[in-house]
């Protein structure tokens, strides 16, 4: 796995990419819950996740959660096939927002 | 009944990546479709995390032992460890309804396989669990 | 030294790519850059070839076993059969000015690796071959 | 593995793809002979060839042997790269006539 993180018209987005699993999601945990205990707006970039294992979604539940506490948005934007298998699987997919881009995102918005 | 092989890593979530290529590639060779090998290397992998974690506690000198068998109908993963007998009880997902980070993997495992067996190896420490899925060549809709 | 897996298979011609992908994998888990992992992937795929062609003989119900290991510096590659101690004097490449089908293997292991042994396994049949390789992290030109 | 045959101005173009290993090559073998000894020119088109071990190499080289025999051409165009490492390890690069593409063999023959 590695990530890339930049800001985007007041919104954090964090790229992920490669295999997410139970040696890389305490990694993948760490940076969405940096930002949204930062105060920030979180967009989680799936387009690049070639796998995601129990462990990597669990990091998205906790990054889902803490946004809620902390009243941010947080959303996952262009899933791969393969890690919306993995959500729909876990019936995840009618739980997290998901926009098919970040520009999809940002559209709903206005 | 033809053994594919057997694999044995030591209990490190680092050779999960080892455990994910050769599943696919077992399933690949059995005549699995694509859609269903990754769903295969998916429920292989949780069970090995589930081990790891869960039976061996994060002990990562354990040993785990894979072995793959292909009957022509159906592929078959059998998975050993030599961790203390666990609690097959508590070995349950958590109820779907409830959004909470875990308890997903035991969950994927039962969705993917047609079958599970779990137990307690004979005559001293270790565990079992063996997982059979149907052999599909075309993909899903 | 760290042991990464042990794969254990049947002598058969199907299971190489299994022994592929697995090799491939380490390589890059054990840091080596892909150039050499696919050189990698070569060499333990020939000394695997030659087991079941020239210990083996063909019969596809010899068991092979690959061990992998990484101390950091290089990665180790113990393969060991079980069929009748071969001639060791007879495992050597042939002259490649001599341009004819075959005798390529031994050459590419040779080329591949910085260090093999092989010899006979203490106390029975079988044979052991084990080669190493230093670690590069850097494409060659 | 996986082939397919045709021909180009009275050349016969086997291509190759996929992992041409021990448990493929007798096939390879067979087709390649198969056109050498109908009496045919050939051209082995390995643009797709990820992975050929010695036993491919060794059909190779029965190949462009029988060729010479029998007075035809034989030669390889579109080398993968990954091929290309293998046959310059076993110095076959400088053996067998190499050509970037079928055109580019079919030009040099004008
Ligand atoms: N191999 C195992 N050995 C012992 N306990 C297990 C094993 N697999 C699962 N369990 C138990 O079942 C529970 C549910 O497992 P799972 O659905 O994979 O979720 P998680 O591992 O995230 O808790 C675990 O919390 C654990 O108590
Ligand atoms: N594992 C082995 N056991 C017994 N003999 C072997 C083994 N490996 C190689 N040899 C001997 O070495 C020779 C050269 O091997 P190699 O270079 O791989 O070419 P090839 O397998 O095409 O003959 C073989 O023909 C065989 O006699």
């Amino acid at each position: 796995m590695s990530y890339n993180q930049r800001q985007h018209e007041g919104v954090s987005i964090i790229e992920l990419s490669g295999e997410i699993d139970l040696s890389q999601s305490p990694i993948a945990r760490q940076q969405i819950l940096g930002v949204i205990e930062s105060g920030q707006d979180l967009l989680v970039d799936m387009a690049a996740v070639s796998y995601i294992d129990s462990s990597g979604v669990a990091s998205l539940v906790e990054g889902y959660q803490a946004a809620r506490k902390n009243q941010r948005q947080f959303a996952l934007v262009a899933v791969s096939n393969s890690a919306m298998s993995v959500l729909s699987l876990a019936r995840l997919d009618q739980v997290f927002p998901i926009y098919a881009s970040v520009d999809a995102y940002f559209q709903q918005d206005d | 009944m033809h053994k594919l092989l057997e694999l044995r890593i030591p209990s490190h979530p680092d050779r999960l990546c080892l455990v994910r290529v050769l599943v696919r590639r077992s399933a690949q060779l059995a005549g699995c479709h694509d859609q269903l090998s990754e769903q295969l290397v998916l429920a292989v992998n949780e069970a090995c995390m589930n081990i790891m974690q869960h039976a061996y506690q994060g002990d990562e000198s354990g040993e785990i032992v894979l072995e793959i068998f292909n009957n022509g109908d159906s592929i078959h993963f059998h998975l050993r460890d030599f961790a203390r007998p666990v609690d097959l009880e508590r070995i349950k997902p958590r109820a779907l309804g409830d959004v909470k980070p875990g308890g997903l993997g035991t969950h994927f495992i039962r969705e993917i396989m047609d079958e599970c067996r779990i137990g307690h190896l004979e005559g001293g420490d270790g565990n079992y669990l063996e997982m059979r899925r149907k052999i599909s060549g075309e993909n899903a809709s």
